[in-house]
């Protein structure tokens, strides 16, 4: 088993934690697995991606010039991703933030209303996790356990931060799926 | 004073939303726009009704030389 | 669980945190800046020393310094700032002095980009200074590696009194792995020869001039045994489906973990591919070479370059062989079904001419 | 209607820059731009762009442009001027460029008063590495380098390297400005025209260094970055003329 | 009669001159300050330019910056100050541009001294600098040819539009011997791709930096068909008393005066020498090896160095071949004696395996 | 009769050093060996000597010595008293050294206010390489490079480099002193016996630039030599104190 | 004044024959040797005849180390 | 044939200008020849010396670690390269500047009072053109012309000095030998 997971979205949606904390929900669960910012563009702010692999056995290179999932947090990488995934391949997209795609017949998009939910809440800021949770749900690559002790892993003495996070990848592991997946 | 009016002209898609120009235009022309552009800002958009002097101070802070005033 | 989910380029600076390094002389780069802003935020906190320099030139002579005085001590760069050090490396090699270069290759020549790359092999294995001098390289192939490796490379350095490099890339810093670390160094033993003023005993002084010839000419032939007993004892590499393999590539670091991946691919394939990986890039590991040699006609190399280390290879094979080489310079990054197509390739070559 | 603001001829159109919201980076380069048409510099200009946040300058300028090695601008400037002195040649510089690795070569080309003109972008931080300490970070400003604010006991001090060269005989003319609003954006092209003109009347050497946002870095939004630089920074770094020896030696 | 009494340092200035070289960019190191002190007396005199320039960092900048307005531009340094340079010669790879060094090499590493030696072959041959990138190096071997290569030097850096080294060491540019000079070139052709601002036309930019990793991909190999453009068409060697021998000298510069002397002296003894001296050592004269390799068995690199062109030497013999490698480095040169000695030596050892 | 003139103990005994008749380097080394002792500083002193005339200043001194690759003495410097804030570490540069390739490391190692000590022997010329023009060559001087004298049109004008530095928060004592005659030199021992204090009373950075005769290369007497210090050299390098921040920040 | 006579001794083989003692020394007590020293320098030397006052200038001047003076 | 000489003496003497002249002299009878200055000492001041070598053949090496032939301007350098000479070497010196020296039984010495013979034609300064003379005519390794000759071309428009440097090498030419040459 190897999976390919890209995290895209623009520079303060947290769009790295994201990665990070399933990457080391990953190591939690004795994967292998490597996270792979992009690092491409020389300047900073507008959009920020993240590369998550991860495997039974050693992976050779955390690259994935075509992924198994896109997880989108805004328009501009919904827009430009979707067109990296493999065929078959699965998107999920925060449907507060993107607007019309164009449609490509061979893939699957997911719209989760991450902003809402995560408004729901009281932690607007929480939609990226909200998307983490859809995204387990959708893939049951991990158990939604690890996450939660992810993120308590590295959030720490952090409580209520800690609580909050974890209560928004429960609202989007357990809502999931939101609506009509297929464009 | 206001004899001529002038019109400003974002070119959207060259904006950052950096809010410069809607910060230091006197006459409140500019305002962020509801939508974004294509990439992922909101950009400036002049309100027509508002009246554009001409002065081009929004040209002068404008990073992207996104700004373009028309007048006589 | 030990483990933590890092960069390589936070694992080499943890790293030799742990292995006792208290001082750290940098200037930014990409792709190596988390290397130096972790130092910038651990090593004050125990009692460490951290100096953004005003330039690499600076920071490998703050280096030279802190070396002198005793001190573990490492600098980081990437490739650009890696030319700027040249001069400060051949001192170091001329002082013996102990030290540790972590070079995060990225694509050149030039500004290049900053994309991983392996073109600096040359400058690393063939001394990027002036004069007779080596370095030992260390080619870490995951962050893992890049933890463990570097603790060996500033045991190196101290037992040898030498100037050390560890040769990662850009994608080996950037990038995350689970990694579990070493116990924290403590008492290192005091380095005898380091200047800390004379006190009651005599003077000492360090210097790399040596105007009269035939004592320069001792000093290095000195330096060449030292290499000699590098070259016997630390040459690191390591073997991976070898025992049946028909060919062999051939492939260090990051291109290293992609041609694994490609003989995965390929066995499934019936191909009887292996690999060898230096993980010391020099001294090279000729003698295993030498040996595959005896029984394997078909040799890959891969690299992220033109072609440099292919040149260890033919070295090492004196002719015996046949060397293929595939190479992707400029920071791309090839992938293991690339891989597996020349190896396919070449394979498949390899069957018709038994024919 | 016609338009009122002419497009900068030797400005490419049509680009997108690859800099920040609100960088000044794009103020200045549209300042530069139009002065190279005012003054009808455009065809003999030669600019050498940096290693920083405006390495890419030569996707946005339509002149004649060499990148450089990190800090050696001024040098490579010096090697094109000598060779062809009837070459508008500048160099367009951020503070860790021309402050930290290009020390040397700033200090030296201006002592040897070459006829070439520096734009120096002090924005107290390096850009485009993501947001080290440079030497002109203020005392106590947080970057990535110096996660509890610079602290001179271990980082030194910031440094006026405008300063430090202006009293030299061969620098003509050194001015700082600062891009916090409209009227620093005007009197930052003035100095540039200014500085730009020494070179033209074949006087020596001008640098104008520009006090610049960097909001990225700074963590700030661009009006927030505006009133630091007002507030903050042109405290320690004032704005002024640091020296003028158009009409000889000072 | 049109032969001076000239001292190789002066011979490469004149020689640049020459070649229409107008500007120079230097900083003062020896055992070659000659150079840039006929630099400073005689370019001014002929309209050109002479800078003494704060460091060597800096006059190598300096070189791009000539080099791109589209001089023929030089600048010299020995061995610790060529250190310096290495991160812009790299840019001059990556920018394209034209330029000529020289290294007037000394002992190291490190200060080592300012005797002569040729511990400088790697970093000439491998490129100090970092990423993919290869420079010419002519290796004169007499003020005469110090003189007739300069001019080679400037027409295959600009035909290929290259950097390209001139190797020579403290003997070759300290001493004096008679000389012819070229005629002064005179109108040198433009260089079309110059900057001198845009005119009327489309502005034009240099940049080494390319941030896409598949153009950067494509400007690595387009580099690598220059080297192979080079190593076709300019390769150059000189053998000596080849047609007869049965062992066979591998020397360059001052070694290869010395060996030629050993070989008279050992014909004499009726051992049958001959030598083959690389002229440019990158490209290095790999196929007249291998040619020789087809009818002679043994083989003897000396070299001013703990052996370092002896790796070219088996990379070009591709395991044919016995080769012995006798090195004197640090400052000593040899003499004519000791290789005669060494080849009486291994000439015997061949004449013994023989019977 | 006893010996009235004690032996500088850390200077060593029996040894002809290689410097030519007359030189400035002989005397400092003197001067400083005095101090060492003086001060009690030999036991704990690390000092860095240059690429230049007194490379070999290692054969001389008798206390722990490391050479530096030309120009960078104070990196190496920092390097040592970062990782050994105990010890007691001055360099010793020549003004090639220090001023022309050691320019940045000179720069920003007095603005991080180091707390080290440089001894700065300014002979206006490369003595070592054989003469040729150094940054702090006057005017009109000839050298191997300007044989016409130096020419501020080509080759730049004579850098006071200390000047430039001794405004820096960082630098706590500079001091510029001539060796000229027994006046002068006992006013460069004074000089450097400050600026030692300063480190070891843990203030900060200090340096002591000293005027010094080159006669070989200045083609004069050593007596000539002296007599050109006071006379011309010392006109464009005014001695004094250039600042004393000892007492706070000035 | 004069009260002790003092004595200066020259370790003439480390002399380099600079003078500058011989310039400094108020009383004229050294003088340029008339031959050599080994290192081919005409060494300073004190004339014993003249009154040397044990100010130590000579000693201050010299770039070598090679002036003893004695006194009480 | 191929012959090493060695002229040493201290800094002003005028070592390397014999040199010089003498190479510029063999290159004027279209011999081979090479000069080499001492530059080993990293110091300028004290001492001097240079190796020229002649011959009719291709030189390997400009050095010459044992030299057939020593002229030594001063004594420190007669008292230092006389250990240096090939046995059955010869060394010529300024036995006006040169005191007593050890002997060596296998080498001849010969004295030439070169400062007197130039003071007697009013040049001190040209003692070492004498001393260059006396080595032609004990050596005939070039014809004393082409001295002439290279002292023209190297002097070239100073006429008065090309004429009194002359007059030095004639005298010193001319008057060889100058006394006792055992030593
Ligand atoms: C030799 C070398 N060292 C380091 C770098 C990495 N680098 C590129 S730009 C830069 C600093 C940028 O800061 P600044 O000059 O202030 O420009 P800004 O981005 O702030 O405009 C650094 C350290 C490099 N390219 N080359
Ligand atoms: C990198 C490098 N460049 C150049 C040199 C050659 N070099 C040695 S000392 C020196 C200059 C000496 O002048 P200065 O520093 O003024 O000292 P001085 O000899 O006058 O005391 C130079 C250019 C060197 N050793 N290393
Ligand atoms: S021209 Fe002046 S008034 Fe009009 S939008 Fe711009 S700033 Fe406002
Ligand atoms: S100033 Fe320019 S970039 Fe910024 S918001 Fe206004 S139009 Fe957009
Ligand atoms: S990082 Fe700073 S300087 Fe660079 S483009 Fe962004 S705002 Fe501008
Ligand atoms: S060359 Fe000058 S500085 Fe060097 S030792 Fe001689 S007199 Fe002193
Ligand atoms: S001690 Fe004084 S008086 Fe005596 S010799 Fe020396 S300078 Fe002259
Ligand atoms: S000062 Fe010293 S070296 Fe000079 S002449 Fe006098 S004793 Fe000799
Ligand atoms: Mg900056
Ligand atoms: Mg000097």
């Amino acid at each position: 088993m190897l999976v390919k997971i890209l995290f895209a979205g623009s520079g303060g949606q947290g769009v790295l934690t994201m990665g990070n904390i399933l990457g080391n929900a990953a190591m939690i669960e004795d994967f292998h697995t490597t996270y792979l910012p992009a690092y491409g563009a020389a300047v900073r702010g507008g959009t920020a991606n993240c590369t998550i692999c991860i495997s039974d056995e050693e992976i050779a290179s955390p690259v994935a010039s075509v992924p198994d999932f896109v997880v989108a947090l805004n328009h501009p990488s919904a827009a430009s991703f979707s067109t990296r995934l493999e065929p078959g391949g699965q998107m999920l997209y925060n449907s507060d933030l993107v607007g019309e795609l164009i449609s490509r017949g061979d893939i699957t998009m997911f719209p989760v209303p991450a902003n809402d939910i995560a408004k729901g809440i009281g932690s607007e800021r929480s939609a990226n996790m909200v998307m983490l949770g859809a995204f387990i749900k959708l893939t049951n690559v991990l158990k939604v356990d690890s996450i939660y002790k992810s993120v308590e892993y590295m959030l720490g003495a952090k409580k209520k931060l800690v609580e909050i996070t974890n209560r928004a990848v429960e609202e989007g592991y357990n809502g999931f799926p939101f609506g009509n997946g297929s464009l | 004073m206001a004899k001529t009016k002038c019109r400003v002209v974002v070119r959207s898609e060259y904006c950052k939303g950096c809010n410069l120009c809607i910060a230091y235009c006197k006459k409140g022309v500019l305002a962020p726009s509801e939508g974004l552009n294509k990439a992922g800002y909101h950009y400036a958009t002049p309100d027509d009704e508002k009246e554009c002097t001409g002065c081009r101070v929004c040209v002068l802070v404008c990073p992207e030389v996104a700004i373009e005033v028309y007048g006589e | 669980m030990n483990k933590v989910f890092m960069s390589g380029n936070h694992a080499f600076a943890e790293a030799a945190i742990r292995a006792g390094c208290r001082s750290y002389f940098g200037y930014p780069i990409t792709p190596q800046n988390e290397l130096g802003e972790y130092m910038a935020e651990h090593l004050p906190k125990s009692g460490g020393v951290f100096v953004q320099s005003e330039s690499e030139t600076a920071a490998i002579n703050m280096v030279i310094g802190a070396a002198a005085a005793g001190a573990r001590v490492m600098t980081s760069s990437s490739s650009p700032g890696i030319s700027l050090k040249q001069e400060g490396i051949s001192f170091l090699a001329g002082f013996q002095l102990p030290a540790v270069i972590v070079n995060v290759m990225r694509g050149g020549p030039g500004l290049g980009n900053i994309a991983p790359a392996q073109g600096d092999y040359f400058q690393a294995t063939r001394g990027g200074g002036h004069g007779d001098y080596r370095t030992p390289v260390f080619a870490p192939g995951s962050v893992q590696e890049v933890a463990d490796l570097t603790r060996v490379a500033f045991d190196v350095a101290d037992r040898y009194r030498t100037p050390v490099m560890i040769l990662g890339d850009g994608m080996l810093g950037q990038m995350k792995e689970p990694v579990e670390f070493p116990d924290m160094l403590v008492d290192l033993p005091e380095k005898e020869w380091a200047l800390r003023g004379r006190g009651e005993g005599a003077s000492r002084y360090m210097a790399s001039l040596i105007l009269d010839v035939m004592e320069m000419e001792r000093h290095n032939w000195e330096l060449v045994r030292k290499y000699q007993a590098i070259t016997k004892n630390e040459t690191l590499y390591e073997g991976y489906m070898l025992d049946d393999a028909k060919i062999v590539a051939i492939a260090y670091g990051t291109t290293a973990r992609i041609a694994r991946a490609a003989i995965k691919r390929v066995r499934k394939e019936g191909v009887p591919a292996g690999l060898l990986r230096p993980i010391t890039l020099w001294p090279f590991p000729k003698e295993p070479l030498q040996e595959l040699a005896r029984r394997i006609e078909d040799f890959v190399v891969f690299e992220m370059s033109t072609g440099q280390m292919v040149e260890d290879v033919l070295l090492s094979l004196e002719g015996r062989g046949r060397v293929a080489f595939h190479g992707r310079p400029g920071g791309v990054v090839p992938t293991p079904v690339e891989f597996s197509r020349i190896l396919y390739r070449e394979y498949q070559r390899q069957v018709k001419s038994e024919k | 209607m016609k338009l009122l603001n002419k497009w900068p001829s030797y400005y490419k159109k049509d680009v997108v820059t690859h800099y920040c919201p609100g960088c000044g980076h794009g103020i200045v380069h549209r300042i530069v731009a139009e002065l190279l048409e005012e003054m009808d510099l455009g065809k003999r200009a030669v600019c050498v762009n940096p290693a920083g946040c405006a390495v890419l300058a030569y996707k946005y300028f339509d002149i004649d442009m060499i990148e450089s090695a990190h800090g050696r601008g001024t040098a490579i400037a010096t090697g094109v001027k000598r060779v062809k002195p009837e070459l508008f040649v500048f160099t367009y510089q951020g503070d860790g460029d021309l402050s930290a690795i290009g020390t040397a070569e700033t200090i030296h080309s201006a002592n040897r008063g070459e006829h070439i003109t520096v734009i120096f972008i002090n924005n107290a931080v390096y850009g485009m590495t993501g947001g080290q300490m440079a030497p002109t970070t203020l005392l106590g400003q947080r970057t990535t380098t110096t996660l509890g604010g610079r602290n001179p006991k271990f980082d030194g001090y910031p440094l006026h390297i405008t300063d430090m060269i202006a009293p030299l005989p061969g620098v003509i003319y050194a001015e700082r400005t600062a891009i916090n609003g409209p009227a620093g954006i005007q009197r930052t092209k003035k100095a540039i025209q200014a500085a730009f003109q020494v070179q033209v009347d074949g006087l020596g050497y001008s640098i104008v260094e520009v006090l610049s946002a960097c909001p990225t870095n700074w963590k700030m939004t661009p009006e927030e970055s505006f009133k630091w630089i007002t507030e903050v920074m042109a405290k320690e770094y004032v704005p002024g003329v640091l020296t003028d020896k158009r009409g000889g030696p000072a």
